[in-house]
């Protein structure tokens, strides 16, 4: 937190890589963490060498390493991506039922997810469009929303057509209630409270600026 | 009862009734038993339920027994893929039943069907889709969901090596949801890249005790 | 079974290694067995070498060997009545939880228990004299007793002042209802079937003398 | 977060709390963690609840804990033992509380409260005294009685070694409850025989996963 005017670009909006390094940025040293499918994958990459974070896979590993380069490909090691990982010493593996548990009784410290929707009560809609003719498919999501002790989303605040993603209450089929704490997005940081929805940092915008966009209230950052 | 060591896959399905429930094991291809999904081809069985992390991948192993029309409904947490077309064009075309259960769940309702739970309550979903019709229960303040065990008549699961009394250990992510699935079903079927005498593995490292394991057959590119 | 005319004694009463010879006599090659503290665990003196007999021991082992000699004890590897034991080659460990999942869920193929009475419908009480100064204490019995897919009861017929132990209905607190498939005892071995108490053989004794010792009714062996 | 290795066991034990529930691995002396148990008793804390499968022996370990007046309830499977006459004149003189568990529900209970259930329908004790006054219900003609997660503040539990991340390795039926129990207390504190170099232990064999543990203390006598 103390390297954060270091860190943060103030200028927004920020690129996905930005939102990841600000991620990275807050998970504190030593935690246990678990990075959702697809770009929340990409705040491994801004984590510092000596963070100590440790890396969760829903498939079954601790202490994940890196994506693998050519010549480290091992059809047996992969991420929940199913991307070909690599393994860091002290790595750990551990059957399915044993990974759900691990996420499902609160032991993860952080995960990381994409989102749709995120409503001002913390629900999260991240799995299904609701779509008649999509095909359902729900992965871990539902048991990462309910499971680790911090769910932080990672997501876009607007869709392409500019419709607010953070919103009063979710339309998407949801994933899970009340379970987002933090929205990391390109135009703002928010913390998910009991009094409302709270600013941390923007980023080339204003909170009245949101508010009025989002059309909901903000309260400013708490410190 | 002792653990069979078939000399070729055909030999370990053979028995495989039309309408049986088959868990299949492996997390993407990692895991998956492609050789007895192959030989279950064969082998003809038809109107079964699979029960597996995925709806197959590209052409081969689930997603070609997919394609032989040869079973009537899917029970897994990620259908979706970006190679499932097999599965897509079933599930469109309404060929298929398709029951979407959250990851931790799939694997928490096998291993309670292992484990001679009747049901449990779970907050995995709580609120969602996939819980409606089902029944809930507060407990301590939190909104749980009761659920059901999988059971399979058989599994047909992936791993690394067995030794002749049908104690086996995976390799890396491989692991999965091997594990649970052989706890879950009343004919445990392994396929193994090797076969070695009793004794050869650490007792410290069995992951699958022998008890679990009714047949295995070793890869036939390796025999 | 075809080994009965060699190894069964006429005479009666039997003593304790006797009703452990019949026992074993009586467990399918190959087959999971967890042998209950005491009289119960003399049974494995009486398995042939080549039986093929896997020992399961509810603290967390498969493949379980004889008791340790002179310089063969290790503080870490004892058997559920702490008496410290041996590993046989193909030997597997896992956790309490796992333990008892295996026998929960169905997977043992035997147990033997001892037993301070067993009714005609097949309950069974072995674990607390309902005596007001007693320390109750269950151990795994009421697991076990639910768990294994038969529950074989190791006992003497009569108590020391004369008393049945088969009766119509238990006295003493119960460890599982209708979980006894069959009763070995010094006098007679007994099934319990769902038309009655079956007697399978006799000695020194016969059906009709036990069955007013016990005034119970009793059916020939139905062989 | 990450692991903290204590230099002595005095360090790892020194803030728990009065009223706490302990939860104290080993079957027998199997797994017990006595330099933790000894710590605790310099410590002092006191209307302590326990959580183990036995209720002491002899005079060390558990069993002294017991004679210095700490421990208001004892939670176990099987309290009475041939050498368990300290807890025997506790009991008996009413000056402690005993909840007899059978042992798979003890262990499935605790692993319940570490892998988010929040309650489950298990077969063990149905019909018996240790069912009464809980809620049943039959699931496929099956009667099941509903049990509760057991979560503990603090866990302290022998392994037999770790690495600095504090993945532990346990020998033999040593393991027994320490895997169970260091996924359901808040603070988890492990007692070991080695702590090795990270990346010295198999990932393969790794019984518990570093995530689960918070403080590791080598033996005083082998350190």
């Amino acid at each position: 937190m103390n390297q954060t005017s270091q860190l943060t670009p103030v200028q927004g909006p920020l690129g996905k890589n930005d939102i990841a390094a600000l991620i990275a940025r807050d998970i504190p040293q030593g935690a246990f963490v678990n990075l959702g499918i697809g770009q929340p994958t990409l705040v491994a990459d801004h984590l510092p060498a000596d963070s100590g974070v440790v890396l969760h896979t829903e498939n079954g590993m601790l202490n994940m390493g890196p994506a693998a380069r050519d010549g480290q490909v091992d059809p047996d090691l992969t991420n929940a991506g199913k991307v070909p990982v690599t393994e860091l010493p002290g790595a750990a593996y551990f059957h399915h039922a044993d990974s759900f548990a691990m996420m499902r009784g609160g032991h993860l410290d952080i995960c990381v997810l994409g989102a749709f929707q995120v409503s001002t009560a913390g629900d999260l809609a991240n799995w299904h469009t609701g779509a008649p003719d999509a095909i359902p498919a729900v992965g871990g999501a539902m048991d990462l929303a309910i499971g680790a002790k911090q769910v932080f989303v990672m997501m876009t605040l607007f869709t392409k057509d500019g419709t607010p993603k953070l919103v009063p209450e979710c339309s998407y089929p949801l994933t899970g209630l009340g379970c987002v704490d933090r929205v990391y997005t390109d135009l703002a940081v928010f913390d998910i409270t009991a009094e409302g929805i709270s600013v941390r940092e923007t980023f080339g915008t204003t909170v009245d600026d949101l508010a009025t966009r989002l059309n909901l209230p903000l309260l400013p950052a708490t410190g | 009862m002792s653990m069979q060591l078939c000399d070729h896959a055909d030999e370990a399905v053979a028995d495989v009734e039309d309408g049986s429930t088959v868990l299949v094991g492996g997390f993407g291809m990692a895991g998956m038993p492609v050789e007895l999904i192959d030989a279950l081809i064969r082998q003809g069985a038809t109107d079964l339920t699979v029960v597996s992390n995925n709806a197959g991948n590209g052409d081969t192993g689930l997603a070609a027994l997919l394609a032989k029309g040869r079973v009537r409904k899917v029970v897994c947490s990620f259908p979706r893929q970006a190679d499932s077309y097999v599965f897509d064009e079933l599930y469109r075309a309404g060929k298929i039943d398709l029951e979407v259960v959250p990851q931790g769940n799939l694997a928490e309702r096998m291993r309670a069907a292992g484990a001679g739970i009747g049901a449990f309550y779970c907050p995995t979903g709580a609120g969602t889709l996939l819980a409606e019709g089902k029944e809930t229960r507060v407990i301590d303040g939190r909104t749980y969901v009761l659920e059901y065990p999988i059971k399979g008549d058989v599994a047909l699961i992936g791993a690394h090596r067995a030794d002749r009394m049908g104690n086996l250990v995976y390799r890396k992510t491989a692991r999965n949801f091997g594990p649970v699935m052989a706890t879950a079903a009343t004919t445990v079927i392994a396929q193994v890249r090797e076969v070695v005498d009793t004794g050869a593995l650490d007792p410290e490292a069995v992951v699958t005790p022998g008890i679990f394991v009714d047949r295995v057959v070793q890869e036939a590119d390796r025999a």
